[in-house]
């Protein structure tokens, strides 16, 4: 404070104001007077829906330099008017949680410990592993000749916390493979 | 919520679980609104309702069935609404035999298979043949009405097929085998006395409950019914849902403001997850997976949906169904290969996550996608989850952090129990991180079937990516290296549709799947333009869309659940905020809120109503009624579909138009709602000789014993009932809380909550620690003393209740772990939805922290022991009192229900 | 110079020249669920560490314990059975008896309901409800933002100020820790943020879960009114977040009005149970900036049945210390002016 | 299976002090017997509510730094003071000690005020402003003031006392000119800097200390008077010290006193910690001290051993009646019953005699 100009220290202030008891004005600091909302910084605020429960409540999404920098209630949004319970409230901290795992990891057949693997291969050994097992699980017919056409080598779990075009998407490559153990949280 | 006059909140804690939806509750309080909370602990919900009333987990319907008998009894039932709107006056067939003579079964009933045929059921013909609708024999339908026909789940949005909508009624109700009478004589003996007993329900508690609803339904009123899990997660977790839906439709709170049964849903998703299921019976807007043996034929497939005399718009599946196969299999196609109808796989049987999970230690199953979800924790019978995984060959977890699904092969119970050795187990697992909700663009549909986007806010950190990121190059790399095959059964893959635009990275353009599902025409003059609702599907194949009851929400290429009108725009149904199947109806079956004549109930009530002068149903909501179909209308029945509807019939999905009071097909443990206990209870049902639901689907296996019922030797070593629930600071399985500080800090550590006379009599304090011990398991927790748990008087007998919130695991990269409640959980399903019994089981409780290492499974087999718990307990013995039943079985090898009503 | 007790306007007191509309909260605790969005949403718009040790408290469903550093809005759990439900019913009961101001007549009460619920009453309860055998206290309490406030009176270094909305906030460049404001405050709001060098008094977690470093660190700390959303217009966040609207901001004036509209409310319905906290300019801090409905004694909830802001006193404290001192002179004067002890 | 190695930690005692030393660590107090919840749940309410036993206000964070900052401030203005009265009367030995152990008193206390603060770099912060309202704004600028007088007149003691070695140059007559009127300067805040960390300690909500704010500034002024004197007879010789055996004496009687009236006159609730635990202890000591020292004073004052005796006795009863003082606040405020109890008297005596209108409770 005094580094500006020693005419600016709170006790020169002080007495100009009047503010003989220092509590208003004439003791607040440069910080205090330039003091700006966070989410008022935003590169950009975009409308989005709280992951939590299935009200649906509308959220506010800032983004300042490609980082969530906090997470609101939408007020406009006729569901929840803006309003959030406190893991709604703690979304931000849902996106840049400290213990957030960012890399794909792998443990081998026997390992005892994780291993970093780079997306591509991940993908690729999983896509080896699926034709595979879906193969080795493969009904053709039942035992009366019906047809089957299906293969009970590969299932899934999950998809009451995904987007509807995701679900559609898992739904639709299950399908198509014969895969028919999917099963999501609707049931658990 | 907000309009309605009394809110009862039952099986559900909604200001706990919903504390933002909980706010339209909190508002029709301040309007002057009773809210009544039904539920085993008092919850913060019960903290500002106007009376709590503590139920005994898992006697729900004995206290709906009570208020059922008092409304039919004392003649409070809402006449005009009832004869006109519901299957009343409907006939039932002769055939039927109630619960009253059968000892607590209905007809029908196979010891053998433990499964109904649900024939004698069904609604009385004029031929007086007594099938649903068999005019002609035994053909197609009725070839097949073996309970696994029934299918709730596949009627998500509206009742089973009948085979034609011709009836017989009784105006009068008088003739003893109408609905009416049934239901009269079914619920008679649900008095408040037996209320008292099973439920521990004061007698004044119970006037209190049937007058607040009874006095706020009407023209004038209406009561409304929330209810969450607490209701589902039994084994007959579908028919307490069906109770309330009778006890509503006969005060006439169903399809006006403030009225229903509100499904109080867990998770963002989890409508979207049912409407487009990762589900193994269903296909996209509830459409069944063709089983083998019914379904063999695409024929076989479309009349076991709908039949084309029923009424209602499920008669026009067949148009639903090409369309789909359009939009999957895209020029393959064709009529002459019936759209593709092979290319997709048959069930033989259930296959929900529970016999996956058997089939996985059988090794049966290699290979396990788990996305989003933790069933090391969130399952029930957890330690059995882990185990089932141990046998994987390989293991894919997706999620946010290293949640105990993924690490359960080196800090599981298991491995410290010694059970599992880290350096034996061969699954290979992969963690694939995910994005968050702001990192990806998609809908989600909330609970009220409203479809909501989120837009992207920006890119997922590191190797993170979005499931159909995920998925779609997945999809992309398997069809890659299937390319040059000629393996038959690898054609669905690769004649599959799976091209959707892509960005600079390779991500697949997600509003582009969303018009996939929407629909589009794909020939004929407005080729490629989106279909903007499901009546302009095809079945000439001139059309393609992924899911029909999503058509509309593309509508002119314009993402309409993208939509942000503040506030909704002006109008009370708030329709310019995201966009609610089917075609953006807000509430369904709006055409009961007006009277038979079109008017409306009542001012106050006012909603849809017919106007002559246009000559339509106008209002505030979209009519979910065909738009000019007159109150006076009275169609053929016999032409089938929407226009078979009358003028009165405003529940359009039925195959009746009715609502209905008494389900002839659709449920496959009983027409109407019977209690029946717990698969493990302390108490024995003081209704009927049956003890528990002999329907349920049950897992014989020596990790999944059960507790000996009331009246069984050793029902002593199990004393205490269990109930699971949440909590407002965790969310489920704790994936998505427990890894949060601000969330973690809340509620840091596993507990169990008691009342002061358990603990007494058990010698625990508050804030020390307890071991519990279930056949499955035994966890340990801190102990909160509380008068929120009350003992309960049951039978003349003191009944303690444990409550166990569910959301810790065992693991170490957590903010916290603990103990999980599910591991006492045993797996018993209700055979309509395949959901798990978790919110009543058997268990003891004993001070202390449990034991480590192998003195934790000793613990567990010895109460075991002392219980005389075998694979045979109370797993064998389905039927109670044997001579009670009297149904020859029928010699057809088909595996039992699947499916079901699962709004979870 | 402003005023140290008594009704003031203490934007005015503080020589503030723009004037806003002092602002506050009315935190209704009949309408609490409990849920804690409030905390979490503090916590995250302000970036306040965890808190605790992450261990059980017994505490009900109380595991943040109280208001402190880091902990700028707390719910508090309370669980009664009938006998102290009655108890809280008849506390209430005197304090009409005793003539209070604001007491209202019938009539007015009705207005005043009409007012609160726009509308639709046809519904409305009013028959008093039965004493019910158990009940289960939430109540979200937050700083008090006093028109004297205690705290801010007592900083030695202006880091504490009155800021133009009438509100309390810690300048966290300015404030060297000096820890007086915490033994000033009557309500135990602020705290130092522990620093590790002095005896810590914030619950600083120590099991795992690392978080990020750990901002103000041996800074008094406590909650803002999220002052820097106000400069902006903008709600705070706990009143923004909380689903019942329990937590009201607003202009303090209108808020008064509606929390004793309210209570009129409840007791109207039979609630004599309900009164309010912090309305009374009267009271020994001047009345509060946050007002708060509950439903029995204060100290139930922990907070002070009667506080008066130390500094009410401190003239008389001032004028004892110069008697003191005066008397020190003169025993000095004695010492000297007595016999011996001067050399030889 | 019933027993545990953690069953011995459970209640009643509580279980985690484990967890970090010193007032850290959540104060799981029970309040009355048992825990918190049980006690809300089934005991029948006999004494007044609370939280949980939880406390209502908060303490002050501050150290045993600031407890004997409370002690060398006392002992530097009475030292300050018989310094400027050595020079009206001159003495200069004890004007010389009285000085130099003014500033060595000052100079350490405020060094532990310093490291006491949270952000001990921010320290002159304190002269940021001058706030009426603080004792610690007002007592910093005293604090302040006086250190620079004594600083000035010690300077110039030291420069005599190394046979003016320090290097000042054209500046020693400068000092020696301005050494007496920095003296009276420093006296002029000497019995401010005595008195005004009495008000410091009252104008809180800490229920002890704001209990005593009638009086706890005699007790203070009579501790500081009594420290200083018994400095001066300790590093006096016998002959130069008649002043402060004096100042001494009259502080035992003021400290002996002023205590006995402030306890009378206090909230008997507010009072308790005084006679309790640590601070009870602590202050039963300083009493005897106090009085054991001016006994000595009184007798054998002239004699240097016993002079030396009785002022080391009463510089300690001094230090143990800051200590002591300054633990039974911290008690007070750690306890709700310390809080509520008297706050419930006088609400409850001023409605007795008709006062309603100023309650913070309201319909």
């Amino acid at each position: 404070m005094a580094r500006l100009s020693p005419l600016e220290w709170p006790v020169l202030r002080q007495l100009r104001s009047g503010d003989s008891l220092g509590r208003g004005p004439a003791v607040t600091s440069p910080t205090t007077r330039a003091v700006r909302p966070r989410n008022a910084t935003a590169d950009r605020v975009v409308q989005s829906i709280c992951p939590y429960c299935a009200v649906g409540c509308g959220q506010l999404v800032y983004v300042k330099d490609e980082k969530v920098i906090d997470i609101e209630g939408d007020p406009n949004s006729p569901i929840s008017r803006g309003r959030l319970c406190p893991k709604g409230s703690a979304s931000e901290q849902l996106v840049n949680a400290p213990g957030r795992q960012k890399q794909v990891l792998y443990r081998a057949p026997k390992a005892k410990d994780w291993q970093h693997l780079d997306l591509d291969t991940a993908i690729d050994m999983i896509a080896d592993r699926f034709i595979e097992s879906r193969r080795n699980g493969w009904q053709e017919l039942d035992d009366q000749g019906r047809k089957l056409r299906r293969t009970m080598g590969i299932a899934s779990l999950g998809g009451a916390t995904l987007d509807n075009e995701e679900n559609y998407l898992i739904k639709k490559l299950f399908t198509a493979a014969g895969a028919i153990q999917i099963e999501n949280q609707a049931r658990i | 919520m907000a309009n309605a006059d009394c809110i009862v909140l039952q099986g559900g804690n909604m200001a706990e679980a919903h504390p933002v939806g909980f706010q339209w509750v909190s508002e029709a309080k301040a309007r002057g609104a009773r809210v009544i909370h039904v539920d085993p602990r008092f919850t913060r919900t019960g903290a500002i309702a106007d009376r709590h009333i503590a139920i005994r987990a898992g006697s729900d319907v004995v206290l709906l069935g009570a208020l059922i008998n008092h409304v039919l009894s004392n003649d409070l039932w809402f006449k005009e609404y009832v004869l006109a709107y519901t299957n009343a006056a409907t006939l039932v067939s002769e055939d039927f035999r109630d619960t009253e003579e059968l000892g607590g079964l209905f007809s029908g009933f196979d010891p053998a298979t433990g499964q109904y045929d649900l024939q004698s059921w069904a609604y009385a013909e004029a031929g007086g043949d007594g099938g649903v609708g068999s005019p002609s024999g035994q053909a197609g339908e009725h070839g097949s009405s073996k309970s696994d026909r029934a299918a709730g789940d596949e009627h998500g949005s509206g009742g089973p097929s009948l085979e034609h909508a011709e009836v017989l009624r009784d105006e009068t109700l008088q003739d003893p085998r109408t609905v009416f009478q049934v239901l009269k004589r079914h619920y008679a003996r649900y008095t408040p006395q037996m209320v008292q007993e099973l439920c521990g329900i004061s007698e004044d508690d119970f006037t209190y409950l049937a007058d607040s609803i009874t006095q706020n339904s009407g023209r004038d009123r209406t009561t409304v019914f929330g209810y969450a899990t607490g209701w589902t997660q039994h084994t007959l977790g579908a028919q307490f849902i069906r109770s309330a839906a009778i006890l509503q439709l006969l005060l006439g709170n169903v399809g006006r403001p403030g009225s229903g049964i509100m499904a109080l849903r867990g998770h963002a998703s989890i409508q979207g997850s049912t409407d487009i299921p990762t589900l193994f019976n269903l296909l996209p807007g509830y459409l069944p997976m063709p089983k083998v043996g019914v379904h063999d034929s695409f024929e076989d497939y479309l009349e076991g949906i709908a039949s084309k005399r029923q009424k209602g718009y499920w008669t026009h599946a067949d148009a639903y169904t090409i369309s789909l196969l359009k939009a999957w299999w895209g020029e393959h196609a064709t009529a002459d290969n019936d759209w593709c109808f092979d290319y997709l796989p048959r069930l033989s049987g259930p296959h929900g996550t529970y016999q996956t999970t058997v089939g996985m230690l059988a090794d049966e199953v290699e290979g396990y996608f788990v996305l989003g979800q933790n069933p090391a924790v969130g399952s029930a019978n957890g330690r059995q989850q882990r185990l089932a995984m141990s046998h994987l060959k390989w293991l894919v977890v997706r999620d946010l952090s290293l949640i105990e699904s993924a690490t359960w092969w080196k800090e599981g119970p298991e491995i410290d129990s010694g059970e599992l050795r880290t350096e034996d187990i061969d699954t290979e697992v992969f963690f694939m991180p995910a994005a968050t909700h702001v990192e990806k663009a998609g809908s989600f549909t909330q609970t009220q079937r409203l479809l909501q986007w989120r837009h992207k806010a920006l890119a997922p950190p590191g190797e993170a990516q979005s499931e159909l990121d995920f998925f779609f190059k997945l999809g992309q790399r398997i069809r890659a290296k299937l390319a040059d095959s000629t393996d038959e059964r690898d054609r669905p893959l690769l004649e599959l549709t799976w091209d959707y635009p892509v960005d600079g990275h390779g991500d697949p353009d997600p509003e582009a799947v969303l018009a996939e599902i929407n629909g589009r025409f794909v020939s004929g003059p407005d080729a490629g333009k989106p279909l903007s609702f499901y009546g302009q599907m095809a079945t000439d194949g001139s059309t393609a869309g992924g899911c029909w009851i999503y058509t509309g929400v593309y509508a002119d290429g314009v993402n309409q659940a993208a939509r942000r009108v503040p506030g909704g725009g002006p109008s009370p149904s708030q329709h310019e905020w995201g966009w609610a199947w089917p075609a953006d109806r807000r509430i369904l079956y709006n055409r009961a809120s007006a009277d038979p004549d079109g008017k409306p109930w009542s001012e106050r009530k006012k909603y849809i109503w017919w106007d002559e002068d246009q000559g339509k149903w106008v209002g505030d909501d979209v009519p979910d009624f065909p738009e000019d179909r007159a109150p006076g209308a009275r169609p053929d029945p016999n032409i089938g579909g929407p226009e078979a509807l009358a003028g009165d019939d405003p529940f359009i999905m039925q195959a009746d138009g009715k609502g209905w009071l008494y389900a002839p097909k659709g449920l496959v443990d009983g027409p109407l709602p019977t209690h029946y206990e717990p698969w493990e209870s302390p108490v024995a049902n003081s209704l009927y000789p049956q003890q528990q639901s002999p329907t349920r689907v049950v897992f014989a296996r020596e990790d999944n014993l059960g507790a000996p019922s009331a009246g069984t030797r050793g029902d002593e070593v199990y004393p205490y009932v269990f109930t699971t629930y949440r909590l407002t600071e965790h969310h489920t399985a704790g994936g998505m809380s427990r890894w949060l500080p601000y969330l973690s800090e809340l509620q840091p550590e596993m507990f169990c909550e008691i009342s002061p006379a358990l603990a007494a009599e058990r010698g625990l304090e508050n804030n020390g620690w307890a071991t519990i011990i279930s056949p499955r398991a035994a966890i340990e927790a801190k102990v909160l003393v509380t008068d929120r748990v009350k003992t309960l008087t049951i039978n003349g007998r003191a009944v303690h209740q444990v409550g166990l919130p569910y959301h810790w695991g065992v693991g170490t990269h957590a903010v916290v772990s603990g103990d999980a409640a599910n591991d006492l959980v045993g797996v018993a399903l209700d055979p309509n939805t395949q959901i798990q019994e978790s919110k009543a089981g058997s268990c003891d409780i004993v001070a202390g922290r449990r034991p480590r290492g192998q003195a934790l499974l000793d613990l567990v087999a010895d109460y075991q022991r002392r219980a005389g718990a075998t694979v045979d307990t109370d797993n064998v013995p389905r039927v109670t009192d044997p001579e009670a039943e009297t149904v020859t079985p029928r010699p057809d090898g088909e595996v039992s229900g699947e499916d079901g009503f699962s709004r979870w | 110079m402003g005023q140290l007790s008594g009704p003031t306007d203490p934007t005015a007191d503080a020589h503030w020249h723009t004037h806003e509309e002092r602002k506050g909260f009315f935190t209704d605790t009949s309408i609490c669920i409990g849920c804690k969005a409030c905390e979490v949403a503090c916590k995250e718009w302000n970036h306040n560490p965890r808190d605790g040790d992450l261990d059980l408290t017994g505490m009900s469903y109380d595991n943040t314990v109280s208001l402190g550093a880091s902990t700028w809005r707390h719910v508090a759990f309370v669980e009664q059975d009938r006998a102290r439900i009655e108890e809280a019913r008849e506390s209430g009961r005197v304090l009409v008896s005793l003539g209070m101001p604001q007491v209202r007549s019938e009539r007015d009460v009705t207005t005043s309901v009409t007012d609160l619920s726009g509308g639709d009453l046809s519904g409305v309860d009013t028959t008093p409800p039965d004493t019910p055998e158990f009940r289960w206290l939430m109540a979200s309490d937050v700083c008090k933002h006093c028109t004297h406030a205690g705290c801010l009176d007592v900083c030695p270094t202006g880091a504490l100020f009155r800021t133009e909305f009438g509100t309390v906030v810690v300048q966290d460049d300015v404030c060297n820790g000096c820890g007086t404001c915490v033994a000033g405050c009557p309500f135990g709001v602020v705290e130092r943020r522990s620093d590790g060098t002095a005896a810590p008094t914030t619950r600083e977690g120590q099991k795992k879960g690392e978080q990020p470093p750990i901002p103000n660190k041996g800074v008094a700390q406590k909650c803002t009114l999220c002052y820097d959303r106000l400069v902006d217009g903008q709600t705070p966040a706990c009143a923004k977040t909380c689903p019942t609207t329990s937590i009201k901001f607003g202009d303090h004036e209108d808020l008064v009005t509606e929390a004793k509209a309210r209570v009129a409310q409840l007791h109207a319905q039979g609630m004599t149970e309900a009164r309010l906290y912090g309305a009374n300019e009267l009271d020994g801090v001047g009345g509060t900036g946050s007002v708060f409905l509950l439903l029995d004694e204060p100290e139930v909830y922990g907070l002070p049945p009667d506080p008066r802001v130390c500094t009410a006193d401190l003239m008389t404290m001032y004028k004892r210390a110069a008697m003191a001192a005066a008397g020190m002179v003169a025993a000095a004067a004695v010492a000297f002016l007595g016999r011996g002890g001067r050399g030889a | 299976m019933s027993t545990s190695e953690y069953d011995s930690l459970r209640p009643p005692e509580p279980p985690r002090r484990r967890r970090r030393g010193g007032g850290g660590g959540r104060r799981r107090r029970p309040f009355g017997t048992g825990d918190g919840n049980r006690e809300m749940l089934m005991v029948p309410d006999v004494e007044p509510t609370s939280y949980y036993g939880r406390p209502v206000v908060k303490p002050a964070p501050w150290g045993e730094d600031v407890a004997a900052y409370l002690f060398l401030g006392g002992l530097a203005g009475g030292s300050g003071l018989l310094g400027a009265g050595a020079q009206l009367s001159n003495r200069p030995k004890l004007r010389r000690n009285a000085r130099l152990g003014a500033l060595a008193a000052v100079a350490v206390g405020g060094a532990a005020l310093v490291r006491d603060l949270g952000r001990p770099e921010r320290f002159y912060n304190m002269l940021r402003t001058f706030k009426v309202t603080s004792p610690m704004s007002v007592g910093s600028w005293i604090l302040s003031a006086f250190s620079a007088g004594i600083g000035v007149a010690a300077a110039s003691e030291i420069d005599r006392m190394t046979g003016e070695k320090l290097p000042l140059g054209k500046l020693r007559p400068v000092l020696r000119a301005v050494e007496g009127p920095a003296g009276f300067e420093a006296a002029a805040f000497a019995t401010p800097l005595a008195a005004y960390t009495a008000v410091l300690l009252a104008d809180t909500a800490t229920p002890t200390w704001n209990a005593m704010h009638k009086d706890l500034p005699f007790v203070f002024v009579s501790s500081a008077s009594l420290a200083a004197g018994g400095l001066g007879m300790v590093t006096t010789p016998v002959e130069e010290a008649g002043p402060a055996r004096r100042m001494a004496l009259l502080g035992v009687a003021g400290d002996v006193t002023a205590m006995r009236l402030m306890e009378q006159r206090m909230d008997p609730v507010a009072a308790e910690p005084l006679h309790h635990g640590k601070a009870g202890t602590m202050l039963k000591w300083s009493e005897r001290l106090a009085v054991a020292g001016g006994v000595g004073t009184l007798v054998g004052g002239r004699w240097r051993p016993a002079a030396v005796a009785s002022g080391l006795a009463l510089m300690a009863a001094s230090a143990l009646t800051r200590f002591g003082v300054f633990e039974a606040g911290l008690h007070s405020a750690k306890d709700p019953r310390y809080t509520i109890e008297p706050q419930k008297r006088r609400l409850a005596e001023r409605r007795a005699a008709g006062i309603t209108d100023d309650s913070i409770t309201t319909v």
